[in-house]
């Protein structure tokens, strides 16, 4: 990029941050930058608190360990364990995907239960309730495979010792009961509930299962593990398809439209297969470090990233898997090359700025670029520094990154940069509709999807398509206002 | 292969293509499943009379629940007045949810902002980031007013913010004569609807400080938390103006959940002007068309020495006249004859579709003041109650409900529900069902585990969009209810009549 | 034994019973039956590329047309003048015809009179008939003004109104200076929208006879014949109202269509004041809205010097904004500003529900005017008109269709029918489906025998009740008419996916 | 009834006859009586002129010769002749129920069929047309087993001679074409329509059909048919379910639900059943006088009636039939007992008030008796002086009877009468219940249905409670109104 026109998107973040207290404008000044391509890394502090008293677009530990990572086991019930909002808030709004599922009978995915505390559990600690609440589960639903507490806030602060509820109970009742420490208080963003997520993970489901019996398992020479994919409107479901058909066997999703049995099971995969870094890179480690399974991070959004993540994913085994890669390439090539000639057209050039969380601020961009549109700003919710230095192999010099962007600078970049669409969350959405901006929900896929694979490409394209062409953009403007 | 550039095909369809449901057997095969033999006796018995016994006996595990907690219906409340940001003492993770949460309802940007406290004011309170917090939002948002509500942190450690305001303003963080409003909100206490309360309660605290009541000849209206105050709120003022009469609406949320997107975007738009609220303490009366959301407020204005009337979400025929009765007793002015006009419409239009409308059978869920509203509308087009249920509804609602379901014969067959859950509901229309269910998008599990038809009619609507802009009060937002429950009746009677033809009537 | 006293089966379930079944097994062996196989063979058939050339070939026999004829048009354009007595001069039986046929779309009493013609009159011709006709009719309801208008025995004998009346006059029928306007309204000669321009350009002759014109600064405003005129004249006087114009509708059935349900039976209520409409000749202009339904009565006030300006249906936003920005020329008033918010709520509602929206296909059929407005709003929100249809449309119809689709990408699939009937577009959707159908309950055919829903957004709508009490013109029409499009989307959605659960999403 | 109640009552027509002119009041006069129980009629004139530019309810010819009698004759063609109002009007609108149909393949009842008469058809007449109309429906609608050509107005008077035409397609195509002269001038009302119908139906299909095989069909002791019944919302099935019942063959249906073979097969009946006595009489003289064919009247509402006609009709047959009419009696009897039980109390003492066509005026009269209400003035559109005459077995002293009554008689008389229900067509509805006074359309059941047989009863008793007690009928007025 020209340093001219690098120097004007400098000078835009420090118009912003004028209007700041210098205190603030201070801190936040850390989380903006203009990438000089070269950096190893985007040259913005990470991972750290928020300001108070402006408006981050950040959620909690507990969105991050019930929302994210356990709330898409289905065969679990999850239980909201504090206060009614959170689980209410949280119920059903992530469109993680089940199969073969009875809502209620044998998966309570799209279900909000909860321990509903009351003043008196407050004052008199809430620990007997959970009690309760565990045996009303086993009532009311049980086929469960186990349960998880997701904490919030109250019950971390008034000392209720959850944990040692789980264990009496789990014991009493034979089926895994894990206490999720995510009140929402800790940490600093969603991420600190993935690593908490990650850790009772570990420690209640897969370590424990490591000797345990798998009647439904035969262990293979290709068997690998999807992790980090939460089948949001079907994305994993659309990534396993390929995987399937050049050879490997998926034993286990991780954990969109994930069974127990597919978590215990996990150390026993070849290679684990992990595709937001962010919220799985613990256990992922984990195994490596405990059972020696070897992780690879992969990407399949976009024809271009798919074809370098299956030859890269086939690299790992042998020459039926590297042929079996090939022929799957060469199978899906004819429909997205359709695609492109429809879409390309109509997209080429178009500028996208993004503001998402986990691995969609880098990750989509090459699928963006194979439709021949740019993003030209870029950033993440809840981020940490390897994240940005992942980034980097990604985006153009000059592009704008912003760590925890306030929605009030998310409004003044999109004013200067003036993108063709924006893609961030529901709380984004509408304010910058207003502004007269296309828009996408990239968390949820605004109700659409799947968008992993060559099936959820074609989706991808057409959803961009319609979000930036659709005629309403160009008639925002009152005519006779146009002629003023 | 599904996917085809000439028809592409996304999640509603493509899982359905042979591709997929190949994969999923494939999946199934690893995931240790119960047998679907055991699923089916396990869903069968869900909808049993013994499993109802047990639901209904649950004491402490709560499944889907037809509320939310008080900050949310803080926000609501706040966003009400002109300028006035919307302020979470607690954790950032709460104010995200309420956005997201109101956003996707009303399909509008919600702005509120959080002091973002972590482990560490955990332990040592939440002060400075209390003080941060106000002087960034005051500096970049530019309010004329900020409320303070609390989420559970900042209750349980006991912050004071009383003190901490104070502190604030000596800090600089808004200049002192800055209007800071608070409301304890804690969401293990109440639900929504009173922190909507606590909120306008503190608002009128705040504002008439020091205050002293020179009645006048106005009218304070307030209508609660809703959904629908879009259209509502809106409908009300049509009304109201055609009284030609003074009134004021306390905490008018209508136009910031309905601003024009024209390449601006309005953080703060309409909303009760402040000098309004300060002014309204000198109001003759005060009336609230949810009784349930305005408790203290209620009370607070009548130790003021203004008159107190509330409503029940004030919905059909009886309760619009009864509502229009009292603006004219309270005023002293008759009931237009425009608004004479408009009822006569609505009895119209209830005539001319009683005979599709009555005996028709409804389970009817919600807001306590909603379910009061909606069931009386109900039966007086000859519908029937059969479940009526609040999860936020106490005994005190239960009562009022019976006694609403004694006033009429249509009445006989329901069934009041306080506190109870819609997986409690799910087994109360399994055993006894009713034809239709009223409520909020949460009543799309009956229709897929019961085939009960849904009609959405109150909060939160978010698989629909829209609808919250046109009215539900008055005769006309009647005519509109009334409309979208026979255009249900009437699809799924073609519905059901499609196929051998017989019955597939032109004409209805 | 299906029934009970318990539980009342009727039509729409009864015959779904055992017994029926049975019944019906045991009739249809004494039917002479033609055998199933061959009714499928040839139901099949109907659906092919095959059958539809030869529908699309037939030059005479005309089935299942989407129009009606020129009297129901001027009885229509009648009953919207002030006190004003809809006449007919023909067979009895026509009258009850139009009058039924409204009455089941408005769910209102409409009143006209016949000269109940029979076979003597046939011979003799009908002078008698309309001199006692219009004695009694002028006696027992009191009238303003009778509009006369034909059917076809007295067109096709030729009866000479002019003279009729004038004579009845002087028999005394009616005082030699009441007001009775003529129009002549053969059925086999155009539509009801021609009936409609008829009466118009009749009344406008009777009431400005002899007046010469003093030009003002109103504007007239023709409606036209629209079935959803409760709400959209409503919605048409608001609009107009925030620009503080002089301005008339003429023939204005808002009131005469949505009377109240009070005790009182409302002969006449609303329309237009006779002497509004003498004043009318000095307007400055004459705005219509609906092109085809005005084509005469626009050359007729362009002939006496006014301006003349026309719309087509005027729905969704393009069109209102014409439609704003033509009464804002032709009065030199600005837009108000209130109207430009609302059309940024129009434009957001838009941008919010796109992605829904977005390339859907819709076939639409219709009046002329209609079927332009909507296939505009259509292609404004995203969609892909595929048949667009309209019965009582011309060639120069056609050729504005042609234009209007040639203006947006999304126009490229469409094709336009001019003059055929809903058994020609049976076939056109068999073989070239659209996702959607807009259009009259007639549509419903379409959703028996194809499956493809019908979206019910214009006249006449039998099997729904009020919707034509709320507009669909303006922006807040036009939100309306989104969300009823939606609303099909969703509910659609919702049924497909509710069998697997996949995608039975909680938010939209 | 109290003489002077009778003398009000007649005053009340005084009245309402002094709002006339002279001349039609007069005229109208000889239309409107207070019955005296006793007399042999009614003591009103009728089958004369309506008066013009007084608004009749009633129609034309071609509405009772096609909606009434020839348009439910399933698998035939009917073709509305003439300009295309007639039949758009009256496409779908009396709900002729069908079974087993499809249609526009082998049923075409819900449809409108027209040659769209234009200007220039009026000009050079429209022969030439109907041909091609004709060639065109075999076209379209080749599994078709006849054509009817319902003459509109024009056809008339223009000199058409579409027997011509008739005759000679007919021949061609080798399926009876039946030329209706049905225009909408000809006579008084929808009367002559029937009657005009009925020779119709007598000359192309039922006198031509005498000789013709029947393949379907085995002539058998106990075959009746049913006339006169046009099977709205499904009456004729809740009659024929009765008679089948009972132990007889139902042979045909007359014209609900008719096929051509069932009206071919007409002559073959032992005993022809009649429910609708005014429209279709004229064919049941006819069978009888040529074919010898006994007919009986009977009346299908109300469980009073019902066992009645039953009784009276297996009369004419042999101990098996009347017992199978005591079975069938005792069957329904604890239904009927319980319906009664429910809605009677809710209906005991409701005064009706009817106005309607063909049979109902008189026939419902004891459907309402049995659940306690009472007909205290009712009327016909198009009756006949026999229909009067009938008419005196039903109703009480004081009935106050209108022949052709006007929209503005029927308010009049509502006002000074304040029934608690009336019952006529969708013309009267809703200015009626503008007045405050609940309503039934008592041609189409209002859209609900059936009301003949004991099925049909249950719901007539429902559908009354409905109207007359649901709760808007006690909210008319405004309450601050009342206060006044």
């Amino acid at each position: 990029m020209e340093a001219e026109a690098k120097a004007a998107r400098r000078q835009m973040i420090a118009d912003v941050l004028a209007e700041y207290p210098p205190k603030t404008a201070k801190k936040r000044g850390k989380h903006l930058n203009v990438f000089n391509e070269g950096d190893t890394d985007c040259g913005v502090k990470s991972n750290i608190k928020s300001v108070p008293g402006v408006m981050t677009v950040r959620g909690c530990a507990y969105a991050g360990a019930k929302g994210v990572v356990w709330g898409p086991i289905k065969d679990m019930v999850h239980i909201s364990h504090g206060p009614v909002g959170c689980g209410q808030y949280s119920w059903g709004q992530r469109r993680n995907y089940v199969s073969g599922a009875v809502t209620g009978v044998n998966s309570w995915v799209v279900m909000q239960i909860t321990s509903d505390y009351q003043e008196k559990d407050i004052v008199f600690g809430g620990d007997k309730k959970l009690v309760k609440v565990i045996d009303e589960i086993e009532a009311m639903f049980p086929l469960n495979k186990g349960i998880s507490v997701m904490s919030e806030c109250p019950v971390g602060l008034i000392g209720d010792d959850i944990e040692s509820v789980a264990k009496r109970k789990s014991k009493e009742i034979g089926k895994p009961i894990a206490p999720v420490r995510c009140e929402g208080f800790r940490g600093v963003s969603q991420s600190l509930g993935h690593h908490i997520a990650n850790d009772v993970m570990r420690d209640f489901l897969i370590d424990p299962a490591a000797n345990k019996e798998d009647p439904s398992f035969e262990p293979g020479p290709y068997d690998v593990m999807i992790v980090g994919d939460y089948n949001i409107g079907g994305d994993a479901w659309a990534s396993r398809i390929l995987l399937e058909e050049m050879g490997l066997r998926v034993i286990g999703q991780w954990s969109g439209d994930a069974s127990v049995a597919e978590v215990e099971r996990g150390p026993k995969a070849k290679l684990n297969l992990i595709h937001c870094y962010r919220s799985m890179n613990y256990i992922c480690r984990h195994m490596e470090e405990k059972y020696g399974v070897p992780w690879l991070e992969f990407n399949f959004f976009g024809p271009t990233r798919i074809a370098k993540s299956l030859r890269a994913i086939a690299e790992q085994f042998d020459d039926k898997i590297k042929e079996g890669a090939e022929r799957v390439i060469a199978k899906y090539t004819p429909m997205i090359d359709a695609i492109l000639a429809k879409y390309k057209p109509r997209l080429e050039g178009k500028k996208i700025m993004l503001y998402v969380g986990g691995l969609r601020p880098r990750h989509v961009s090459d699928a963006y670029g194979d439709l021949g549109m740019e993003v030209i700003a870029t950033g993440y919710e809840f981020a940490h520094n390897d994240d940005y230095q992942r980034t980097t192999k990604y985006i153009k010099d000059g592009t704008v990154v912003y760590d925890d962007a306030s929605e009030f600078e998310l409004e003044r970049f999109a004013q200067a940069l003036k993108p063709d669409l924006v893609g961030s969350g529901i709380k984004e959405k509408y304010g910058t509709q207003k502004l007269g901006f296309p828009f996408r929900q990239m968390h949820s896929w605004d109700y659409s999807g799947p968008y992993h694979g060559y099936d959820g490409f074609a989706i991808f394209a057409r959803d961009m398509d319609l979000a930036i062409n659709n005629p309403v953009w160009g008639m925002t403007k009152a005519p006779w206002k146009k002629a003023e | 292969m599904p996917q085809s550039a000439d028809r592409i095909l996304d999640h509603a369809s493509l899982f359905n293509e042979p591709e997929y449901l190949e994969l999923f057997a494939r999946k199934h095969a690893l995931e240790n499943r119960v047998p679907p033999d055991k699923v089916q006796e396990q869903l069968d018995y869900t909808k049993s009379w013994e499993y109802r016994e047990k639901n209904l006996a649950r004491e402490s595990l709560c499944i889907n629940p037809a509320k939310a907690c008080q900050p949310l219906g803080a926000m609501f409340a706040t966003v009400g007045f002109a300028k006035t940001l919307a302020f979470n003492h607690g954790s950032q993770g709460c104010t995200a949810y309420f956005r997201s949460h109101l956003a996707r309802h009303f399909k509008e940007p919600c702005a509120a902002v959080s002091t973002s406290m972590t482990e560490d004011a955990a332990v040592f309170g939440g002060m400075q980031n209390l003080i941060d917090g106000l002087s960034n939002a005051y500096t970049v948002y530019k309010p004329d007013m900020i409320v303070v509500s609390t989420t559970c942190i900042a209750e349980v450690i006991g912050d004071d913010l009383s003190a901490f305001i104070a502190n604030a303003r000596e800090k600089g963080s808004v200049p002192m004569d800055f209007p800071v409003a608070q409301a304890h909100t804690p969401s293990f206490v109440g639900s929504h609807i009173n922190g909507y309360d606590a909120v306008i309660k503190g608002v009128f605290t705040y504002l008439w400080e020091g205050k002293t009541r020179e009645p006048n000849e106005r009218i304070n209206i307030i209508p609660g938390f809703d959904g629908f105050a879009v259209g509502n709120n809106r409908e009300l003022k049509r009304i109201l103006n055609a009284f030609d009469i003074g009134y004021d609406i306390i905490s008018d949320v209508s136009d910031q959940f309905d601003t024009p997107t024209d390449g601006t975007y309005r953080m703060f738009d309409g909303g009760t002007p402040l000098d309004t609220v300060r002014g309204a303490i000198n109001a003759k009366a005060t009336v609230s068309m949810q009784k349930y959301c305005t408790e203290k407020a209620g009370a607070f204005v009548a130790e003021k020495g203004q008159q107190y009337a509330s409503f029940h979400y004030p919905l059909g025929l009886g309760a619009t006249d009864e509502f229009l009765m009292k603006i004219s007793d309270l005023t002293g002015k008759p009931i237009p004859d425009s608004l004479e006009k408009e009822r006569g419409r609505l009895v119209d239009a209830m005539a001319d579709s009683s005979a599709w409308l009555h005996g028709k059978s409804y389970s009817i869920f919600g807001d306590p003041d909603f379910v009061l509203g909606m069931t009386r509308f109900v039966m007086e087009m000859g519908g029937e109650p059969v479940h009526c249920l609040a999860t936020n509804g106490n005994s005190e609602w239960a009562a009022e409900m019976k006694a609403l379901l004694a006033t009429s014969p249509y009445g006989a067959r329901a069934q009041v529900w306080a506190g109870k859950d819609l997986w409690a509901m799910r087994s109360l229309l399994a055993t006894e069902p009713s034809d239709y269910v009223i409520g909020s998008t949460y009543g799309k599990i009956f229709e897929r585990d019961l085939g009960i038809p849904l009609i959405r009619l109150t909060f939160p609507i978010f698989d629909r969009h829209h609808h919250h802009r046109f009215p539900v009060w008055g005769y006309e937002g009647a005519i509109r209810v009334l409309v979208t429950i026979l255009d249900k009746i009437l699809d799924d009677l073609d519905r059901k009549t499609i196929k051998t033809g017989i019955s597939f009537d032109m004409v209805r």
